[in-house]
């Protein structure tokens, strides 16, 4: 959809190999060749273990990658260290799975999402505490919020700080690993709402990595599928269902269970006993 | 067994106002009332916090610390469990009504081997010689799917993969033929190809077995596909309880619909 | 786990060669002269020809770690030199002391673990009811009580007043009550009030609610689940607290005349018979690391969660 | 001197006393054997009398006898000799007892005792000192003993436990645990450090006692010994602390006694030390403490003056000692040159404190209470006072580490004053630690070796004591009261003043 | 503002009750000049031995010593020393411990190996040790105890870092673009020293009975400065005759002590932000 242009991140050939003390190495990732395009969202599936999140350590730094190169805007980043990183990290900013882990427990809320301002020197102390309260109103959150503590905030809004955090530093590129996955619907909703409407003001480019299909294909532009470390295809996410020929995505979204279709299979089946009980 | 099924009258569970609050805060369940037949499956959704977990644990009797029932009965079989609590349930667990949980690995033992905990529950309430508990259990495992039953008897919690541990918290609940199991986000763990296993596996159990289910889940297809009647919670109250599909079709309540439509769907035909 | 063992062994190695160096460096600072308090204390007013001599025999006009060589040399076979006050091998005067210590301590900890226990299980399981409150008062006094003033009112109590007890000496086992009562009672103290925490933090696990739902008994729960469960950590703080247990030791034996080594290292330090005083510390410190290795090592096959090759 | 009864036992009651003794016991003894717990308040490391102290034990323990002893009136009566005389300046003669047997059975003749003090004059420097002995003959049960040069004191050393008579034909390198020696009892048991079990020895020359077996039990702390006596551990106990006496008042439980004894609590100046090396610094100190209120109020027992105790009559009565006089303490000070500049309380001169270091016997209550009552008055005088325990003194005494040294010593040892003369007061003495020398005094103390008119010797040793007081090298604080508290129905227990002695074989339970 | 600060402090009113009453002993120790009736050292031999009487309420010792000015002058000693060594352990174990964490490698290897060695000396004993070589005195000990106790906390100081290392949110914290040392003085520290503070806060109690233990033995304070367990020691020949010798320093040090201990244990609730909202 956005394809144009030259990509914002490249992976290309990227390993990743665990080694581990007296039992067989771990291929998590294999030559992996993966483009994110500015603005775009680039949608990550898999079954468990395959690797999903590996990609993400990797090209945030949390893992060395063991062979293969990443660029960023025309820079290979695989061996940036010390400060160079840590500008780095400044545009790639990442979004984990469990909330409540992130929080620093005897850090306040307000002060959990202004650090990162102060730390890059963003802005003085004074102007920080009045971006994050715009930063909390902005993911719906309020103001009154900041004086809380991580524990004192539900799982939803939790999630919601941690992003607030994260946009807070303006990066270029969000990563999302399961973000979602530990709300309930409602609430994934909320989230993937507030993402959408992220990227419409800001053009902000992401990769959003998620076990259910569904929401993936909800929220990303194209979708790479991964199977035992490798991407096994990467499709339009509008076109997935028609387009995706291997073999294990198609048993992915086969297993998917939908609301949808058992409700209409429900009705009819209901209007088959009807209709014969009316015979 | 049987005979106790067919009646229209005797059912298995009826819970009338049921409240109950942790320490100082809020109740989280309000006035909760519901009855449930035998062999009948009934799917519980809602928002997280909203006490769905509260509901199926003070069906056990099994509150987490800190919890107090302040109100209302539950009477399992014409029985009144809630009379003076902890008594009334002795001997009712385990062997009556099964549980299990979310998390399932960490309600294991992590230093004693499967096996002796299955053996030792299994003892607790069948007068069966340690050979024969460990028969049943191997039995029970190897219909769950688990491909090498001996060695998750020998082995410890650790050493099994989620899947095979909420399997084998399913496989013990599943070994006594409880006549009410209460699930709480069984396949929350699985991935879909082993979490549609599972969930075959017990609504098997409810068939054969008559066994009744109450089943917590996040996911509204889960609990659709699965369930006759979804209830649904909202800030400790059951504010939905209904025909599976009459709550999936025609909900009664603001919140369901609002639960319904953020379903997500995989767009596009693809069968 | 074989690995375990030897890391574990090599670690033992080098602590152990810590643990002469720096009781040989103390000695090494200790004001004194060796060779003057050895010729006195077989009644010669050294000259100072004649310590010079002396000095130059025990090699004392050597380089300081050449005679720490030479002094481990001899420690590794035993030779802990010669007591100045007992003239004879120190090893011997401690051997000879040691079962008496080794008794007291040893029942101490017989009474610490037969009483903490069940103290510490019947708070966690009655918990915040009376006999809890009346269990945590005791071990937050006996905690607090210095052993020795416990131990001066146990004489008079029970030596003095009731004539139960005799209150010093060895002979015979009834004199063994009150000191090792005096020992173990704030530890008991202790143990009782870190059982029931480690009982309470266990009740609170998941799988103590699992077994409950699976319908064991509660007397299952608690002597099958929890308490294996408790048992771990337990034990690794008793391995630990064998040395509050023979640092302890030298005030009770003091106190109850006790014939055991902690009393002999109090008497050594008086008469400045630094040998001695080596001998005993090395010798309590090597107790103490290897009891501690045991535990570990019990502890890390109990423990099925436990990667042996996590250094901690 | 010389006592020369005829074939006569210590003490005429012990001939008949005996006979029904074993009588007595030997019906009773069949059900029921009479055992007696004793505390002890000193033990050595070992029991071999000739080495340091331990004859001391012995004789405490009536296990160990001497040739001679001391009577309770400090007279010299027989033992195992029972006649003796002198035959010239340097020659006396000894007959011993017939009948005596060691424990061993072996018979006590004058060449078993020739090579027993022998061997402790040959292992133990205190026997080399005051047995000045050039050569001894024996034949039969006599023994002639022919020393190097006069020597007046030679009955009362020879005395001493330290020559308690042992049998050298047996194994002595288990004399450490098991001396083979002549008294009512014998060891069957000893612990280092602990105790000694003994039963009686049947064949005792004077009769076996009445009493079984006994053990002595080693408490060296005052405040055990009393809860010991008290719990019934012990039955009989010397020397309890003066703050533990109220206990034992009960008359129908506990019997007390006590007599002034023969110790003397005094104290050492280092007077190689800097500052103590001025006589006016000594004697101000010594006119800063207040022995009679030390007696009177803290330890009991009587202020002193000199070494020896009025209950010896080497002169008490003759010198001149120190009072209570800080007045001129300070004034002597002041001459001195140490003035209190800095005002902190403590004199100072050239920007030295007169700060002293004293050491002390820890086990000891009355030491302990005397020493923190002189630190607290010498403070008033501007002399600051530091206190040190040990358990063993000598060590540090002999190494010359301290300021002032605080101890309590028997100076009636050997019924005479020559031995405590030699031993504490004359240059480069054994025990003169302090480092004092007075050319005169150590005149006077020879002179002393060759006089035998026994009032003339004690006017030499007021002479002399009054020197030592005029130099102020000593300070002497308090003669120590000693005790004995025994269980009511413990019966013959006899009051010494010189604490060689404790148990004999009349001791018994009723 | 005010609401919360009434609601929290309500809510800890046994920590408050206990804080003040430790205060309270501090304040005593501090003050002792100005509230002692004598002079601590003071004797007066015409009363020895008294029981309490108005001119000395608590009675006197052996000397005619006012026990109630030793007491109070020995809090000073007791506590303040108490204090002074927790203090010089807890900071020399902290910085040990973290530089160890976070170095890992040789460094971490060489100080824990030290740790170990000298944690294999049990407190008392290695006291005893040094008192031994060096000789009787309070500051002996006082250095012997301080010589091994600092390895303890360096230990468990070195494990939390380790531990809180491998928690997300410092991941987290260098995602915000923190430095290491913003995140230890930020992120770890703040998580790290609960856990360390009441541990010092129990061990006061700890040490404060170490110390009068080596006292009673007569290895640590010298008479006559007191020191409530020298002033046990030498008080224990009147156990009998004399109680209050014993009873008055016995209890000064069971009732510092028990409140330390009841401190610790109330602190570590006061310091949880779990359990710390209202
Ligand atoms: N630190 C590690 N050490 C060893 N192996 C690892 C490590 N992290 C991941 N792995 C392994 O690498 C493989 C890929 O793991 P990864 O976490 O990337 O999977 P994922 O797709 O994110 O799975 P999930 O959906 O369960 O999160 C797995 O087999 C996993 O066991
Ligand atoms: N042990 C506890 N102590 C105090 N409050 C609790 C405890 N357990 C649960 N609660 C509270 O009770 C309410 C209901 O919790 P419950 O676990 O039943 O929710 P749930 O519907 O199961 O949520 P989820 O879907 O997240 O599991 C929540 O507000 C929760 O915060
Ligand atoms: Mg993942
Ligand atoms: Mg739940």
């Amino acid at each position: 959809m956005i394809n144009a242009g030259s990509p914002i991140l490249k992976l290309s050939n990227v390993c990743k190999t665990y080694e581990m003390k007296g039992r067989q190495a771990v291929q998590a990732l294999q030559n992996v060749d993966l483009a994110l395009y500015p603005g775009e969202c680039l949608g990550i599936v898999g079954q468990s273990g395959s690797g999903k999140s590996s990609l993400a350590k990797c090209v945030t730094h949390l893992e060395q990658v063991t062979s293969g190169e990443i660029w960023y805007h025309g820079q290979e980043i695989t061996r940036l260290k010390g400060e160079s990183l840590r500008q780095m990290r400044k545009q790639i900013q990442m979004v984990f799975q469990e909330p409540a882990a992130i929080f620093n427990p005897r850090m306040k809320v307000g002060m959990f999402i202004g650090e990162p301002l102060l730390n890059y020197k963003m802005m003085k102390r004074q102007a920080a505490a009045q971006e994050t309260r715009r930063l909390l109103e902005r993911v719906g959150l309020s103001a009154m919020d900041a004086d809380k503590y991580p524990h004192e905030l539900s799982g939803g809004q939790q999630q919601r700080a941690v992003i607030a955090r994260a946009i807070g530093l303006r990066p270029e590129i969000i990563l999302f690993d399961e973000a979602t996955s530990a709300l309930d619907v409602s609430i994934q909703q909320q989230v993937l709402d507030l993402l959408m409407e992220l990227r419409r003001e800001t053009g902000v480019s992401s990769i959003f990595i998620s076990h259910d299909l569904a929401v993936v294909q909800q929220v990303s532009d194209r979708i790479a599928v991964m199977h035992q470390g490798r991407v096994v295809e990467v499709v339009d996410s509008a076109k997935l269902t028609s387009s995706a020929n291997h073999p294990y995505t198609r048993s992915l979204m086969s297993s998917a269970l939908s609301l949808r279709e058992l409700k209409d299979d429900m009705q009819m089946r209901e209007r088959v006993v009807v209709l014969a009980g009316s015979r | 067994m049987t005979s106790l099924r067919g009646g229209t009258t005797s059912l298995l569970v009826e819970m009338k106002n049921l409240s109950v609050s942790y320490k100082e805060g809020v109740p989280s369940l309000r006035d909760v009332s519901f009855s449930m037949k035998p062999g009948e499956i009934i799917g519980i959704v809602g928002e997280s916090g909203s006490g769905k977990s509260t509901l199926i644990r003070a069906l056990l009797g099994l509150l987490p610390v800190g919890g107090r029932y302040t109100g209302g009965e539950i009477i399992f079989r014409e029985r009144v469990l809630l009379r003076d609590s902890q008594q009334d349930w002795q001997g009712m667990r385990g062997k009556r009504i099964a549980m299990v949980f979310q998390d399932s690995g960490s309600y294991l033992n992590p230093i004693r081997s499967i096996g002796s905990q299955y053996v030792e529950a299994i003892r607790a309430h069948l007068p069966m010689s340690r050979k024969e508990a460990w028969k049943l259990a191997i039995h029970t495992l190897a219909r769950m799917g688990l491909d090498d039953p001996e060695r998750v008897m020998h082995a410890y919690a650790s050493q099994l993969s989620g899947g095979m541990k909420q399997r084998t918290s399913i496989a013990m609940a599943a070994a006594l033929e409880p006549e009410l199991l209460l699930a709480d986000e069984p396949t929350s763990a699985l991935d879909v190809t082993t979490q549609n296993e599972v969930m075959n596996q017990l609504s098997r159990l409810c068939a054969d077995k008559g066994t009744g289910m109450m089943l917590v889940t996040h996911n509204m297809a889960v609990a659709a596909h699965m369930a006759e009647r979804i209830g649904v919670m909202l800030d400790g109250r059951l504010v939905e309880l209904g025909d599976t599909l009459r709550v999936i079709s025609n909900p009664d309540h603001e919140y369901t619909r609002k639960l319904l439509e953020a379903v997500p769907e995989l767009e596009g035909n693809h069968t | 786990m074989g690995r375990y063992i030897v890391k574990r062994l090599l670690q033992l190695v080098a602590v152990l060669f810590g643990i002469t160096f720096l009781t040989f460096l103390l000695t090494y600072l200790s004001p004194g002269d060796p060779a003057r308090l050895m010729l006195m204390s077989t009644g010669v007013t050294p000259s100072d020809e004649l310590v010079r001599q002396v000095r130059s025999e025990l090699g004392l006009d050597k380089p300081f770690l050449v005679r720490y060589g030479t002094w481990l040399g001899q420690v590794v076979t035993g030779d802990f030199g010669t007591s100045y006050k007992y003239d004879r091998p120190v090893l011997d005067v401690l051997m000879a002391r040691l079962p008496a210590t080794l008794k007291l301590t040893g029942s101490a900890m017989l009474l610490v673990i037969l009483i903490s226990f069940p103290l510490g299980v019947l708070s966690a399981v009655r918990r915040n009811q009376w006999l809890d409150y009346v269990i945590r008062l005791f071990s937050f006094a006996g905690l607090s009580m210095p052993s020795f003033w416990l131990g001066m009112l146990l004489m008079l109590v029970f030596g003095v007043q009731l004539k139960l007890l005799p209150v010093m000496g060895s002979s015979g086992w009834n004199s063994l009550i009150l000191p090792a009562a005096t020992l173990a009672i704030p530890l008991i103290a202790q143990y009782s009030r870190q059982i029931r925490a480690v009982m309470l933090e266990e009740t609170s696990q998941n799988y103590v609610v699992g077994a409950r739902a699976r319908g064991v008994k509660e007397s299952m729960i608690i002597w099958r689940h929890i308490l294996p469960n408790s048992l771990l950590p337990i034990v690794t703080l008793l391995g630990m607290t064998t040395g509050a247990l023979l640092g302890g030791a030298a005030i009770v034996e003091s106190l109850f005349v006790w014939p055991g080594v902690g009393q002999m290292a109090v008497d050594a330090i008086f008469t400045r018979d630094y040998p001695l005083i080596q001998g005993y510390v090395i010798w309590m410190a090597v107790i103490y690391v290897t009891l501690n290795l045991i535990v570990d090592l019990w502890t890390h096959l109990r423990d099925p969660r436990i990667q042996l090759d996590v250094d901690v | 001197a010389c006592g020369n009864d005829k074939n006569s036992t210590p003490s005429s009651s012990d001939a008949t006393g005996k006979k029904a003794g074993v009588d007595a016991s030997g019906a009773a003894g069949e059900d029921k054997k009479s055992h007696l717990n004793v505390a002890l308040f000193w033990l050595g490391s070992s029991l071999d009398p000739a080495e340091e102290w331990n004859g001391w034990t012995l004789t405490r323990a009536a296990i160990g006898e001497t040739l001679i002893q001391f009577d309770e009136q400090m007279k010299i009566v027989p033992k195992l000799a029972d006649k003796w005389d002198r035959i010239d300046d340097t020659t006396w003669h000894f007959h011993i007892r017939d009948g005596v047997t060691f424990h061993n059975g072996n018979p006590v003749t004058a060449d078993a005792v020739k090579k027993s003090i022998e061997r402790s004059i040959s292992l133990n420097e205190r026997g080399q000192s005051t047995l000045p002995i050039a050569s001894m003959t024996a034949k039969g049960q006599d023994l002639t003993i022919k020393t190097t040069q006069p020597d007046a004191s030679l009955l009362g050393n020879i005395a001493e436990p330290l020559f308690i008579i042992v049998d050298t034909s047996a194994d002595t390198s288990k004399f450490k645990s098991e001396p083979i020696a002549t008294g009512p009892f014998m060891v069957t048991g000893y612990t280092p450090d602990q105790e000694i079990q003994v039963k009686k020895y049947d064949k005792y020359w004077g009769g076996a006692a009445d009493l079984d077996t006994m053990t002595l039990k080693y408490i060296k702390d005052d405040n055990t010994r009393a809860l010991a006596l008290q719990s019934g551990e012990i039955d009989v106990a010397s020397n309890v602390g003066r703050s533990q006496k109220p206990l034992f008042q009960d008359k129908t439980q506990y019997t007390i006694d006590e007599i002034p004894s023969l110790r003397t609590q005094f104290v050492w100046f280092n007077t190689t030390h800097s500052l103590l090396s001025d006589v006016k610094v000594r004697r101000a100190i010594s006119y800063g403490i207040d022995r009679e209120m030390y007696a009177n109020t803290l330890v009991g027992g009587q202020a002193a003056k000199g070494p020896f105790t009025s209950a010896l009559p080497f002169g008490y009565d003759k010198i001149t000692g120190y009072d209570y006089e800080p007045a001129k303490a300070k004034q002597l000070l002041d001459e001195a040159g140490y003035q209190d500049a800095d005002g902190d309380g403590i004199r100072e001169k050239e920007g030295k404190k007169l700060s002293l270091q004293l050491i002390l016997n820890s086990a000891y209550e009355s030491d302990s209470v005397v020493a923190a009552a002189m630190q607290s008055q010498l403070k008033e005088i501007g002399v600051e006072l530091e206190l040190t325990s040990y358990e063993d003194l000598t060590d540090h005494q002999k190494s010359g580490n301290y300021d002032l040294a605080l101890t309590s010593i028997n100076t009636g040892i050997t019924g005479d004053p020559q031995y405590i003369l030699d031993f504490y007061f004359k240059t480069g003495a054994e025990w003169n630690v302090g480092g004092y020398s007075n050319p005169k005094l150590d005149e006077l103390i020879e002179r002393l070796h060759s006089e035998f008119d026994v009032e003339k010797r004690y006017a030499l040793a007021a002479e002399a004591q009054q020197m030592i007081l005029n130099d102020a090298a000593y300070m002497f604080l308090t003669y120590t009261p000693i005790n004995i508290v025994s269980k009511s129905n413990v019966k013959g227990a006899t009051m010494y003043p010189i604490d060689f002695y404790l148990l004999d074989r009349n001791i018994k339970v009723e | 503002m005010v609401m919360k600060i009434r609601a929290y402090l309500t809510q800890r009113r046994l920590f408050i009750f206990l804080l003040s009453l430790t205060t309270g002993w501090i304040v005593l120790a501090l003050i002792a000049p100005l509230l002692a009736p004598h002079d601590p050292l003071a004797t007066n031999f015409a009363k020895v031995l008294q029981p309490s009487s108005p001119e000395y309420p608590l009675g006197t010792d052996q000397l005619g010593r006012c026990v109630l000015s030793r007491l109070l002058y020995g809090a000073r000693t007791s506590l303040l020393l108490t204090f002074m060594m927790i203090g010089i352990v807890f900071g020399l174990g902290v910085a040990v411990g973290v530089v160890a964490g976070f170095l890992r490698g040789l460094v971490d290897t060489l100080l824990m190996r030290l740790c170990d060695t000298l944690m294999a000396f049990p407190g008392l004993i290695f006291a005893i040790a040094v008192v031994g070589m060096l000789g009787p005195g309070l500051f002996n000990t006082v250095v012997a105890l301080s010589v091994v106790w600092w390895a303890k906390y360096a230990r468990m100081a070195r494990s939390l870092v380790i531990s809180l290392q491998q928690k997300e949110f410092v991941t987290a914290a260098a995602f915000s673009g923190a430095r290491k040392i913003q995140i230890i003085s930020r992120t770890i520290l703040p998580n790290m020293l609960p856990p360390l503070i009441v541990m010092a806060m129990m061990d006061v109690g700890g040490m404060m009975l170490s110390i009068s233990g080596l006292s009673f033995l007569g290895l640590g304070a010298q008479p006559p400065d007191p020191e409530w367990g020298a002033m046990l020691n030498e008080g224990r020949r009147y156990l009998q005759t004399a109680p209050w010798l014993l009873i008055y320093p016995g209890l000064a040090i069971f009732s510092t002590v028990i409140i330390f201990n009841l401190l610790g244990d109330s602190l570590r609730d006061v310091l949880d932000p779990k359990k710390n909202t209202v």
